[in-house]
């Protein structure tokens, strides 16, 4: 009888941490007296979170076709940064954005062509790509912030649509229904799913992994360009350190969120949980005026606690059989 | 999946109910016990210099009436943006920030000048308009005070080189740029070399100190290195270098630089009195409160120029 | 005949030594541009610029071997730093140096406790899960010191034990290259000769078989965390040491530099193969590099292109070499 | 089916491929009628596997000519051999675990289908008419072995094959799933659909096959129909010589008491018990998933168990890890050889020195030349094939692999040797020398715990036998005086 009860709940505790617990800040804000609930602070929740949620879509594609591409934010920072110079260099804005997707995607697609068909290791490739491009970011600046002259170009992530809703945050719920929407309902995304479950597998049923797979890539060098475009509006210009700290903090969210880093598990809507979940836990904090290495230190200590709960979960899931 | 859509919907709903119960922005919150609530906003708590001002403003906040609080910008200007947002959610009256990229944030301040707050940037300079006002030491006029002090021990001119403080940082930045515009007369001065660390990091500074020894050797007569803790990298590769002669500048005033005034035989550094500017923030912060008139938006606080004769003028700060 | 036979050797030579041959034609062009290059100084240079990293990537080899990851190495160093900088005045110089090394080995074996007791056997997992304890690690330093650097005050204490460390020589040789040698010569014996070196590849190679077998493959995984955490813990030591200053948040970024040494060295990140040597030649990679490049007058913002670019063509250059071997 | 006979579905003339090295398939020629069942039957490295690749478009062929219904085949793509009608049911199943069983059958084809609802409504349909009642929802990762097969077919259907390829279905089903396929198959057949079926185990060559082709060394030695050929025809062909009988006379050497276990309980253990005598060999028969693997992983200490009782020589024992089970004279030669057994990038030496490696080690430090003796020494005894101990383990054929990882034990001189699925995926002639070695072990004083899916192996090999079913021990018999049919009624017994 008991048993009947406390299995879903069980289940629900084992398999879905990050809604569970940020169900729990909410619950837990809603005894101290502080403006976490006004309109004011959760939609800059929202919006303030837009710009990683972008990163995370195409982080997810990649990690779920079992890739990972830690050089988000490298790419961020230069695709925003190529889109503040071409602006201010007298390039109408539509064009200037364009571009600096189109980099993002050939970014992405260099590092597909080195991690899916010659075969490297993405993390290692990754990760020398956004010391790269960390480096062509600071070229590009000579190591100084750059303004955006033309003041349209600030409307791309500040215009306020009906007077609430802020651009970017529409941006982002494009992104996040486009991604959803590959992910779930195209063959694409199905591909992707079945790269990343079993490689071997999906080539012998006629998938295509090679560009499948490389395609991930290309679409995370694209919502990361595209984060870095909507970055650079947000706060009208362009800098080399922005981005400095994104790729582990993007891939710790969606970790998680509980999209695996093996591949083939997970969704986009998971790593917006994820994403959402620190980000709501630092505006929590701060909205508790709790001590910032405090903060510091309790945010590692619930990435560790979540993950390791995850990895017990499966360790008695496994040790059970 | 079914219990996962279950969840969001009522998370979902958890959001908006609270959305509609909330009211508008940055409601006005009523001071507590008639004191002001400032909020302190350091381009990232990590930075010694920032951590030390947070220490000065809570020091000092009963004498100017604030309850201060601490956000981190966590070095990142997006975080910094998102601690100016939630600085305005908390009804903050003051905001006094660090910028980690003077231009970032920006649009956030105004939007918080806008909500009603008294934005205030601390040890560093800004643009009308982008802030209500601002307090520091003239980062600029500290490379005028570097090149003053070369010439002091090198009338006739030397050659020497900087190495600057983290790459794309405000501070860093406008030390840089002084300093240039101020050579630009002395043509006596030459700078061999400039290099830009990733951050402010000494073991970095150290190794580039190192590297340039090693081009140069005996023509480095001067360094100027951007932050006191960086020089202390500099300095240990003179050392093993043999180059005890050389003139050493470094910027900030820190404890670690009076311990270098008393132990290098040339070493300089510009002080900037954190107390000093975290007490004229809250001064200024009140007169733009009391939207008395005589509030200005530039307020430039002297240098303590730190040097073998100078140091026992000061006390050494505790950062 | 004989000389085509010859120049294939040279390019089969080539090929298996890509690092060693870039370091050379890397050293030449230096020597070329900027005769200092090849100066006693500047080779003592370079090998108290060795000192740190190298430590760390030694201790990085173990983990990667046995085919886990470990990001908390960079809390580590800052965590150690600023305690055994801010110990010595009060607890004197070995004590402090002892404590510091003890730290290192405390937090390895925090991670290895969290691996073990969580199961988190797959190199990802435990990819977060350092990560969250580097979070933790360098949250407590900044706890510990509230933000502020802590340094040497040479006019009221004696510090000639701990600055030898980073300063001093022994001959030609500096102490921490000195230390380098010594940790190499430990590992590499362990690694090469002895049951748990092995028990470290073959856990690396295949866990579940490992097991099955008999190889204690959870002690393994507590010694490689440990043997990881103590060599973190000796390079903040010499990185303190070297700049007589310590910061909590110092350590930043030296996780993904050991990371990027061990597997440019060639090991497999995968696991199961490998070894301090190569990872000692992959060091000296990134260190040659940004020497030569300051040298050279390269702005740090081109050498960070430079950086990911030969790095990115290193680990290209060698996959395609295991890859054309494997076939 | 005299007109079927005439009429040839797959027609593969003179084809031959070559990898460096070895020629895999060296002008190979074979036809399969419509409508038949046609038997491919040859040791591992006979070319079946290459021959079927080369069919599915996974390999290009070097030269020879392969016609499909009429159709020349050159240069296809798995896919596209797919659509023509051809589909092969490999070895290792080709599901992807973490997708759900709709999408599974109908995997790469997911808007061809026409989006989710299609593909679970369409997988609904075809599972159905084979009569398998999974989910579609289901992730397959939940799914038994058998289960898989049937998913496995259904994919197969959705492209409305003509010619179906099973590449040793039966490998990892139980007898009465095995009952189930073979119906299928038949139904199959009465549809007009020819399978090609590879196996290793005669019994079923005969039992269902028509036509029968065996192979060996890249050569077709013969194609017979199936009432034209004798079993140990079709074995001396396999194997290019007579072998007398495929089991060695039963050992009789059993002795003491050695092991007594009692009380073994899990999840799915639920009070197990026996015991084994010096010099026996005790066979397990049950289901993949009855409890037998999983009764010989909580005796060497590989699971967690909530309890049990085990005495060793009278003593009783803890073993809490693989460590303590070796300590007290056990070993195991498990199920999975390439997940569980091997390190496939090391060494020969390496492999096979793997368990004494505690004995090797002094004060910390391993004496490499008593290793490299010991791999020497085991090599040469149990004939492994391999260029040099230090050859990577991988390149050797499955039966070399397996003979090293029993040198790897027998290095140990254990007293209780367990043997899960020794013989799996092992071609004849090694299977019998495995079986020779079992007899060897047992007359010089060792015991044998034996699991097999294959009955005939365990009934004529073992001294006694054990039924376990559910997680409990059913029945326990003499295999020289029980029927094969009483032992299978206690292996069912829920």
């Amino acid at each position: 009888m008991n048993t009947k009860i406390t299995e879903p709940i069980k289940n629900i505790f084992s398999a879905q941490k990050a809604p569970i617990a940020m169900l729990l800040i909410f619950i837990t804000m809603l005894f101290f007296k502080t403006p976490f609930y006004t309109r004011y602070n959760l939609i800059d929740l929202i919006n303030s979170n837009s710009t990683l949620l972008i990163v995370a879509m195409g982080f997810t594609v990649v990690l779920v076709a079992g890739g990972v591409d830690l050089s988000v934010g490298g790419v961020m920072t230069v695709s925003g940064i190529i889109a503040i110079k071409l602006i201010n260099s007298g390039v109408s804005i539509p064009v200037a954005v364009l571009v600096s997707i189109l980099f993002g995607a050939a970014i992405g697609a260099i590092n597909g062509y080195l991690t899916v068909y010659q075969n490297t290791e993405p993390f290692i490739i990754t990760l020398g790509m956004g010391v790269l491009l960390t480096g062509v970011a600071q070229e590009l600046t000579t190591a100084r912030p750059i303004s955006g002259e033309n003041p349209a170009f600030q409307n791309l992530a500040n215009y306020k649509l009906f007077g609430v809703v802020p651009a970017l945050v529409l941006v982002m719920i494009v992104t996040v229904i486009v991604v959803v929407w590959l992910l779930r309902s195209t063959s694409f995304g199905r591909n992707c799913y079945a790269i990343g479950g079993d490689y071997e597998v999906a080539k012998y049923s006629g998938i295509n992994v090679l560009p499948t797979k490389t395609l991930t890539f290309v679409i995370s060098g694209v919502t990361a360009a595209i984060a870095g475009v909507m970055l650079s509006s947000w706060v009208n210009s362009g800098n080399s350190t922005y981005g400095d700290q994104t790729a582990l903090y993007i891939a710790s969210a969606v970790v998680v969120g509980g999209t695996s880093f093996a591949g083939g598990i997970g969704g986009a809507f998971k790593s917006l949980l994820g994403v959402m979940f620190i980000g709501i836990l630092s505006n929590a904090f701060n909205m508790l005026n709790i001590d910032s290495y405090i903060q510091q230190l309790l945010v590692g200590l619930f990435i560790v606690g979540i993950i390791w709960l995850d990895c017990y979960a499966r360790k008695v899931k496994r040790e059970t059989v | 999946m079914n219990k996962f859509k279950l969840l969001s919907i009522l998370m979902l709903i958890a959001v908006m109910l609270s959305a509609c119960g909330g009211g508008a922005a940055a409601t006005e919150a009523p001071a507590e016990g008639g004191n002001n609530t400032l909020v302190f906003i350091p381009g990232s708590a990590s930075n010694p210099s920032q951590a030390f001002g947070f220490k000065m403003f809570q020091k000092h906040a009963a004498e100017y009436n604030f309850d201060v609080s601490m956000l981190d910008g966590k070095a990142d200007v997006a975080e910094q943006t998102k601690a100016i947002n939630n600085a305005v959610a908390q009804g903050a009256d003051v905001i006094i920030v660090n910028p980690n990229d003077a231009l970032a944030i920006v649009p956030a301040m105004k939007a918080a000048q806008e909500a009603g707050v008294v934005v205030g940037i601390f040890m560093a300079a800004a643009a009308p308009g982008d802030s209500t006002f601002f307090v520091a030491v003239d980062d600029k006029q500290a490379g005028g005070v570097v090149v003053q002090g070369i010439l002091d021990l090198f009338p006739d001119g030397a050659t020497g080189v900087e190495i600057g403080g983290q790459a794309g940082h405000p501070a860093a930045i406008d030390r840089h740029d002084g300093f240039t515009t101020a050579l630009a007369d002395h043509p006596e001065i030459k700078v061999l070399d400039y290099q830009n660390p990733q951050q402010w990091d000494a073991a970095m500074a150290q190794a580039i100190a190192e590297d340039m020894v090693t081009k140069y050797g005996d023509e480095i007569q001067f360094v100027f290195c951007h932050w006191d803790n960086g020089a202390t990298g500099v300095i240990n590769a003179l050392k093993a270098a043999g180059m005890e002669d050389v003139l050493v500048f470094g910027v900030d005033g820190n404890a670690v630089a009076f311990e270098q005034v008393q132990s290098w035989k040339n070493y300089n550094s510009i002080g900037q009195n954190v107390e000093t500017i975290a007490m004229k923030s809250m001064e200024i912060a009140n007169l733009f409160l009391a939207k008395d008139a005589s509030a200005k938006f530039d307020n430039i606080v002297p240098f303590d120029l730190i040097t073998k004769d100078t140091f026992g003028n000061f006390t050494p700060p505790e950062w | 005949m004989n000389k085509k036979i010859t120049t294939q050797s040279i390019i089969a030579f080539a090929r298996n030594n890509l690092i060693i041959l870039g370091i050379f034609i890397l050293a030449i062009i230096t020597s070329f541009v900027e005769p200092n290059f090849l100066t006693v100084g500047n080779l003592q240079n370079i090998m108290r610029q060795f000192g740190p990293l190298i430590m760390l990537s030694l201790g990085m080899t173990f983990i990667i071997m046995g085919g886990f990851i470990d990001l908390s190495v960079g809390g580590i160093i800052s965590l150690v730093a600023v305690v055994t900088v801010s110990l010595i005045d009060p607890i004197g110089q070995v004590a402090a140096l002892m404590v510091g090394v003890v730290i290192g080995l405390i937090c390895g074996l925090l991670n290895s406790f969290l691996i073990i007791k969580g199961g988190a056997f797959k190199q990802s997992e435990a990819l977060f899960l350092t990560y969250g304890m580097s979070v933790v690690f360098t949250a407590v330093a900044l706890i510990y010191t509230a933000a502020a650097p802590v340094f040497l005050t040479y006019s009221k204490t004696d510090y000639s034990i701990f600055t030898a460390i980073g300063e001093r020589f022994v001959g030609p040789v500096s102490v921490s290259f000195i230390i380098f040698l010594v940790c190499l010569l430990i590992l590499y014996i362990i690694e090469s000769r002895t049951h748990i070196g092995r028990s470290i590849c073959l856990t690396g190679g295949n866990m579940t078989a490992a097991r099955l077998a008999g190889i204690p493959t959870e002690k393994t995984i507590v010694f490689i965390y440990a043997v990881s955490g103590i060599m973190a813990a000796i390079g903040a030591v010499v990185l303190a040491s070297r700049v007589t200053i310590a910061s909590p948040i110092m350590g930043k970024g030296y996780e993904t530099q050991a990371i990027l040494a061990v597997v440019v060295g060639g090991t497999a990140l995968l696991g199961g193969k490998g070894s301090v040597l190569r990872t000692v030649i992959g060091t000296l990679l990134i260190i040659m590099m940004s020497n030569c490049l300051n040298l050279l007058g390269v702005t740090t913002y081109i050498q960070y292109m430079l950086r990911g670019a030969i790095l990115i063509l290193a680990i290209w250059l060698d996959n395609r070499k295991q890859y054309s071997e494997g076939n | 089916m005299d007109k079927n006979h005439s009429d040839p579905i797959l027609e593969i003339k003179e084809v031959s491929k070559a990898f460096p090295g070895v020629k895999a398939l060296d002008r190979v020629s074979l036809e399969v009628f419509r409508g038949t069942i046609h038997g491919i039957v040859g040791e591992n490295g006979a070319g079946k596997s290459t021959l079927m690749k080369i069919l599915s478009g996974v390999y290009q062929k070097d030269s020879g000519e392969i016609f499909f219904d009429g159709n020349k085949i050159e240069d296809i793509t798995p896919v596209q051999s797919m659509k023509m009608g051809l589909s092969i049911i490999y070895q290792e199943l080709n599901l992807v675990n973490t997708m759900t069983v709709g999408e599974n059958v109908f995997l790469g084809r997911f808007s061809e289908m026409g989006g989710r609802k299609e593909v679970h409504a369409k997988a609904r349909v075809l599972l159905d008419s084979i009569g398998c009642k999974i989910d579609t929802e289901k992730e397959v990762s939940e799914l038994s072995v058998s289960d898989k097969q049937m998913i496995e077919i259904a994919k197969a259907l959705s492209f409305d094959s003509k010619l179906i390829i099973m590449d040793e279905p039966s490998s990892s089903l139980t007898a009465d799933e095995m009952q189930e396929l073979i119906k299928i198959i038949h139904d199959l057949k009465n549809k007009g659909i020819s399978i090609i079926y590879i196996t290793h185990k005669l019994d079923e060559i005969f039992n269902f096959c028509d036509v029968v082709t065996v192979m060996r060394d890249g050569h077709v030695i013969a194609t017979r129909n199936i009432d034209a050929i004798s079993r140990n025809e079709m074995i001396s062909m396999m194997v290019g010589r007579t072998i007398e009988n495929e089991y060695p006379p039963r050992p009789n050497s059993v002795g003491e008491m050695i092991l007594e276990v009692e009380d073994i309980n899990t999840k799915l253990l639920k009070n197990v018990h026996f015991n084994l005598k010096k010099g026996e060999i005790l066979g397990f028969v049950g289901l993949v998933g009855s409890g037998r693997t999983e009764t010989v992983r909580a005796l060497f200490g590989a699971d967690k168990v909530k309890k049990k009782s085990i005495k060793v020589d009278g003593k009783f024992v803890n073993i809490n890890n693989p460590i303590d089970a070796i300590k007290n004279g056990l070993a195991m030669v498990p199920e999975d050889r390439k997940i569980q057994g091997l390190l496939l990038q090391f060494s020969v030496d390496k492999n096979i020195s793997l368990a004494s490696l505690g004995e090797l080690t002094y004060y910390g430090f391993i004496n490499e030349k008593k290793e490299r003796d010991i791999s020497e020494r085991q090599i040469k005894a149990l004939n492994v094939k391999t260029p040099s101990g230090k050859t990577r383990i991988q390149l050797l054929s499955g039966g070399n692999q397996q003979k090293a990882i029993l040198g790897r034990w027998l290095e140990l001189k254990p007293k209780i040797l367990v043997l899960d699925e020794p013989t799996k995926g092992i071609d004849v002639g090694a299977k019998y020398e495995i079986y020779l070695l079992m007899k060897k072990i047992v007359e010089e004083g060792g015991s044998i715990i034996l699991i097999s899916s294959e009955l005939p192996e365990v009934l004529n090999m073992s001294n006694r036998v054990i039924t376990i079913c559910n997680g409990r021990i059913t029945g326990e018999f003499d295999p020289l005086l029980a029927s094969a049919d009483e032992i299978m009624a206690k292996a069912f017994e829920f």
